[in-house]
């Protein structure tokens, strides 16, 4: 891992998914409640969090992000029943490949909010930026593809 | 190329405080798709709208993105103004730039900044976007209602009262369910049987109602507005149509062994049997376990002297097809199996009963026509002792962990009834927590302490034993003063737990609607949607849902019927358009998408493919939009990336990471 | 009192049952059979230690009247296994020095010539450090 | 059928009654019960507290020494089985304990719960088999009316026990039916005798044997049988009128072993 020399100045770049109907309603409500979070953070919205492909999560190490979250409804509160469970489960094969790619397990994180958890959204973003920005800056992903 | 327009919203200062928003006009201004930039002061005002359609117009616009306040906030005002211009309404994407931008940040540079990143990553996304039609589902006219009882009973009359055709399917020969078989009700003491009968009778006789007893749905398909369900008739051996229900059979009947379930197997009955005088539908059922004439080829003794001559040994169970537009489930419950609390010996000594066995040894129409007695000896007691909680509040993996809630009050009930009919009968209830919420209920339990003296203990029994006298012992303490309480006593009643009826389970997962840990369907949400399941087109009635007395079963009821009305009053449904859909040269028909999906919207079709020039017949996943209610959870379980999600497709997502992290 | 409320909460935690899953229903004081033997009673060993209080617990008879029947651990519709929190109280007693309910030369004069071994053993290990 | 076996101090001592008729009528029922060699005593009570493993280390070694052989692993002193099966319960579940019993141990082997613990009375059940026993009876003792004690140890915990339902047993009814008598169902069969409180607080003791005699003949009962050596004890020093007796006795009479030379 690269240790920056600039870590002081170091902004990471973190991508957030979040579901729909609990995560991204938590999001909104931190927002309606003012409580601040860096704005290294930017949300992308999905229906559920079981939409989330751990595709997705490698494209963003890929191009240049430091850190990704995912956030879903709390295990058992699932709009779709089912939806976070099946996330749960992908993400754990994920976790379990990220040293063979290369990233560090602390770079990705799960973690369930509710719509009524502002606080807690805002807390749990301002705790990963916080790892993030002591971890600095990610090797970038490189497509093997690309290389000559 | 798209032509996309980017409206960015002051909302007053709550954005323009801490986002310069013409910088941000300048900066999207740059990307290549975008030919249209501008800020104004509330876009979501009528002027902000109109600033908006006249762009779209002007400009050609194939797409917009606002920048402004949550999308749960406007995303239905911006697409009505879209759709208002002639643009389609799943054409527009927003950038929250409010909530989570201009409220949380301080820093004007880095607001700004942010801002122009959501935008990006929003006009990323549009770019990508498709014009999208909700579908249309027909709805057929006419519910489905599984189960007989109170719950059931009221739905189906209300549903009918408003004009639509109901079925209801019940798996015994007689609908009532469990309210036929008690006593009285509380808190008010009237006859339980003299308020369910006419129901019933009303049942029967509406134009509107269909009754289908002694049977048990079988298969279901299809989903909302258009279920197609196979219902199973079983046999009873008895032409309904020509029964006239004169019991002249059940009497004649020689074999007397049939557990009478109606009475909770505390007497017999015979093989040919009407559950009880006010049956609906009034007809005989033989049940052929015990009947004579399965089992050895010989009697006939009904069939004899059976005058309609309904008799039908041949009969088979029958399997018909209806299409329902909405289903409510009114499964019920049943009394939790006691036998695991042996220590108070319910499956040694006949004088412990259930509270329902007791309810119907207090029924004028119970075995021993509502004179209370001893089971072992027919005797009168002189003290009875009730147990609180038998089963309920329980985590140790013997009983359910929650609260049945009716408990409190037919222990009150019981009590009250026995000390007014019988004043020398000692009574004695054994609580941990009396729970009396409810309208005039805890003044009901109050008066059976103040008025009726019922010696309430706080304290669970430990164990129960047969004492010389060959009564009961009760073994307790008395918490309040912390003293052992040894009681001899006549009787032992226990206030099992309830629980969802067996047959739940199944009907659960044939409706793909789902339950909890305690086999209790889930409700859509609990507060705002108590009476609808997750599964669209599926309702919930009664304690199938949750634990509850009847006042509570009838509202719910009430309630279900309104929503199924409501459904039931639409000729057609439209549907969401954000649903998966198959590529279908891509899809290997391997079944993954299948079994993750939530709502049972994904089958399989044996279709003609052209794929590289070569025509040939394969296995693809087909998604039923009407059902698809668009979590995604399939486009992620695909292994070949064939499925994919509209409105927010692989393209989509990964075009916003790629703007978010240029 | 602080002191108090840590050695409850060792004594709680050695014991491998929470008293907090307790709704006090006290069927494990109505199914105990030294119920009348007890100066304090199983419902309130899990009452104390559910408060975080020991002291009278140390002092109660009580721990050595269990008889280690398990009729508590089997009936308690909660899992609490109050006889686990009986027992760790009378360990954390016994364990202190010169704390034996039972020294071996009182042994002697109790002898049956018919007394199973069993008998002994269990007394010195439930009753001697 | 070859099965480890182990006695326990008390059946090598005051309760050799059990032992033998035990060791003859499972010969006669063509089972070999081997002893295990240097046992050690079980320590006579399950240590319930979360540390503690020093009392539980002899019980691993014989779980072990089964294991090694391949051999389920019989008791018959119901305070044997209770705590050897809970040791081994703790041996498949408790990591905390599995690693420090290992450690110290030092097996060739790690030992991880792999012994099955039977109980005599389970070994005839789910082994042999009641219907089995009731065809190799000799003597029938027809008629004979006959209570099972039960007691506390071989019940509960029943989580852990896994011996029959806590609080309606049948495997001592069974038991007496396949020797041909009469099984006595009385209220206090699975309540505590009191027995561990005798040296301590023998009124005590006294106390709860009368209650579980006076329940078993209040049901018309004969005779005790039981399995635990505390128990008939307790039982015996308190009844005159009815005698208490090992099962394992009925069991060799039955099988008409019981005088044989051991």
């Amino acid at each position: 891992m690269q240790v920056n020399e600039n870590s002081k100045e170091f902004k990471p770049l973190i991508v957030a998914f979040c579901c729909n109907w609990c995560s991204y309603a938590g999001a909104d409500l931190a927002g309606t409640s003012r409580l601040s979070y860096p704005a290294d953070v930017k949300i992308i919205r999905v229906p559920c969090s079981c939409r989330v492909n751990p595709m997705f999560i490698l494209k963003a190490f890929e191009k240049g992000a430091d850190g990704v979250i995912m956030c879903g409804c709390h295990p058992g509160d699932c709009h779709y029943t089912t939806g976070n469970y099946y996330a749960r489960r992908r993400m754990t094969l994920l976790f379990s490949m990220l040293d063979y790619l290369g990233v560090d397990k602390e770079r990705v994180r799960v973690e369930w909010v509710s719509a009524a958890e502002g606080q807690r959204f805002a807390m749990v973003m301002n705790d990963f930026a916080k790892k993030i920005t002591e971890l600095g800056e990610n090797v970038k992903l490189g497509d093997i593809r690309c290389k000559k | 190329m798209q032509r996309i327009g980017v409206f960015v919203c002051w909302c007053g200062s709550n954005i323009a405080a801490t986002v310069d928003v013409d910088r941000v006009v300048e900066a999207v201004k740059t990307d290549p798709n975008v030919v249209h930039a501008e800020n104004y002061q509330y876009m979501c005002s009528e002027a902000g709208q109109k600033l908006i359609r006249d762009a779209i117009t002007e400009h050609q616009l194939t797409g917009i993105v606002v920048c402004s306040c949550s999308p749960r906030m406007h995303e239905q005002t911006f697409r009505k103004t879209a759709e208002a211009a002639g643009l389609n309404q799943y054409m527009v994407e927003i950038a929250n730039i409010r909530e989570q931008c201009s409220w949380i940040h301080k820093d004007k540079d880095e607001g700004t900044e942010k801002a122009i990143i959501l935008a990006r990553a929003a006009i990323a996304k549009v770019c990508l976007n498709a014009p999208l039609q909700p579908g249309q589902s027909k709805v057929v006219k006419r519910a489905l209602i599984i189960g007989g009882g109170i719950a059931g009973i009221q739905s189906a009359i209300d549903i009918a009262d408003a004009g639509y055709k109901v079925d209801i399917v019940e798996r015994t020969p007689t609908i009532g369910g469990k309210m036929a078989q008690l006593d009285k009700t509380f808190p008010t003491l009237d006859c339980a049987s003299c308020i369910v009968t006419p129901k019933m009778v009303e049942c029967a006789q509406h134009p509107n109602i269909t009754i289908y007893a002694y049977s048990e749905v079988e298969e279901v398909k299809g989903f909302v507005g258009n279920f197609n369900v196979k219902i199973r008739k079983k046999a009873r051996y008895v032409d309904e149509t020509k029964c006239t229900g004169c019991a002249v059979c059940t009497e004649k009947c020689p074999s007397r062994k049939g557990r009478n379930e109606f009475n909770c197997g505390l007497d017999t009955r015979g093989a040919v049997y009407i559950p009880f005088a006010q049956a609906i539908p009034n007809v005989a059922t033989i049940d052929a376990t015990n009947c004579l004439h399965f089992k050895t080829g010989k009697c006939g003794i009904c069939a004899k002297n059976c005058s309609a001559n309904a008799i039908d040994f041949e009969q088979k169970d029958e399997i018909f097809e209806e299409q329902y537009g909405a289903i409510v489930v009114a499964t019920g419950y049943q009394i939790s199996d006691v036998t695991k609390f042996d220590e108070y010996q319910y499956t040694k000594h006949p004088d412990v009963v259930t509270s329902l066995e007791l309810e119907r040894l207090m029924n004028a129409a119970g075995p021993s026509k509502g004179v209370l007695v001893k089971p072992s000896d027919g005797k009168h007691p002189h003290d009875i002792v009730f147990i609180q909680c038998v089963g309920s509040r329980d985590i140790s993996g013997r009983g359910k962990c929650y609260c049945s809630k009716i408990c409190c009050m037919y222990t009150a009930k019981h009590a009250m009834l026995i000390r007014e009919k019988y004043p020398d009968v000692n009574v004695h209830v054994f609580y941990i927590d009396v729970r009396t919420p409810g309208k005039n209920f805890d003044e009901f339990y109050r008066r059976a302490v103040e008025q009726y003296n019922v010696d309430y203990i706080k304290g669970m029994v430990g164990k129960v034993y047969e004492n010389e006298k060959g009564g009961l012992t009760v073994q307790a303490v008395d918490l309040i003063s912390n003293e052992r309480v040894m009681l001899d006593t006549d009787m032992v009643v226990l206030a099992a737990a309830i629980e969802p009826s067996d047959g739940v389970k199944h009907i659960a997962s044939m409706l793909t609607a789902s339950i909890d840990t305690n086999n209790f369907l889930t409700e859509a949400h609990p507060k705002l949607r108590p009476v609808e399941s997750p599964t669209a087109g599926v309702f919930l009635s009664g304690v199938c849902q949750g634990p509850k007395d009847i006042p509570e079963t009838v509202s719910q009821a009430g309630a279900a019927a309104v929503k199924v009305v409501g459904l039931l009053a639409k000729d057609y449904l439209v549907t969401n358009p954000c649903t998966a859909h198959t590529d279908e040269t891509m899809c290997n028909g391997c079944s993954s998408c299948e079994r993750v999906c939530p709502y049972g919207a994904i089958s399989y079709i044996d279709k003609e493919v052209m794929d590289k020039g070569v025509r040939e017949v394969r296995r693809i996943a087909q998604v039923n939009g009407a059902l698809c209610q668009g979590c995604g959870a399939c486009t992620v379980a695909c292994p070949s990336g064939a499925m994919d999600l509209k409105g927010f497709s692989n393209k989509q997502i990964m075009a916003e990471v790629d703007a978010i992290c240029k | 009192m602080n002191n108090e409320k840590a050695l409850a909460e060792e004594v709680v935690s050695f014991s491998g049952t929470n008293p907090r899953n307790c709704m006090k229903c006290g069927k494990c004081s109505a199914t105990c059979p030294t119920f009348e033997e007890m100066d304090l009673h199983p419902h309130e060993f899990v009452s104390y230690l559910a408060s975080g209080r020991i002291e009278k617990l140390l002092q109660s008879k009580t721990i050595y009247k269990c008889l280690s029947c398990f009729a508590c651990v089997e009936r308690c519709p909660r899992g609490v296994e109050p006889s686990r929190l009986i027992e760790a109280v009378r360990d954390s007693v016994v364990g202190q020095k010169g704390a034996d309910y039972l020294s071996p030369d009182r042994i002697p004069e109790r002898l049956d010539p018919d007394l199973p071994q069993q008998a002994i053993t269990a007394a010195f290990r439930k009753y001697k450090k | 059928m070859i099965y480890s076996y182990f006695p326990g101090c008390t059946l090598k001592a005051k309760a050799q009654d059990l032992d033998t008729y035990g060791r003859k009528a499972a010969e006669a029922l063509g089972v070999t019960l081997e002893e295990i060699p240097e046992w050690q005593c079980c320590g006579a009570v399950y240590q319930q507290a979360t540390d503690e493993i020093a009392t539980k280390l002899s019980s691993v070694r014989a779980l072990n020494a089964a294991k090694e052989k391949g051999q389920p692993l019989v008791t018959i002193c119901s305070a044997c089985h209770h705590v050897i099966k809970r040791v081994n319960e703790d041996m498949k579940e408790n990591e905390d304990m599995i690693l420090r019993a290992n450690n110290y141990l030092k097996f060739d082997e790690p030992y991880h719960g792999e012994t099955e613990v039977i109980h005599y009375l389970e070994m005839l059940r789910d082994k042999i088999g009641f219907d089995k026993i009731k065809e190799a009876v000799v003597n029938p003792l027809k008629g004979k009316k006959i209570a099972a004690y039960y007691g506390c140890l071989l019940l509960r915990p029943s989580k852990v026990m896994q011996f029959d339902d806590p609080e309606n047993p049948t495997i001592i009814e069974d038991f007496i039916k396949a020797i041909g008598a009469e099984p006595v169902v009385y209220p206090f069969r699975n309540e505590c005798c009191g027995g561990y409180q005798t040296i301590t607080d023998k009124d005590q003791s006294d106390r709860f044997a009368n209650k579980v005699i006076d329940s078993a003949k209040m049901k018309g009962a004969e005779m005790i049988i039981t399995a635990c050596p505390l128990c008939l004890y307790n039982l015996k020093q308190n009844t005159r009128d009815i005698p208490v007796v090992y099962f394992t006795e009925l069991l060799a009479e039955a099988l008409g072993v019981k005088e044989q030379e051991g």
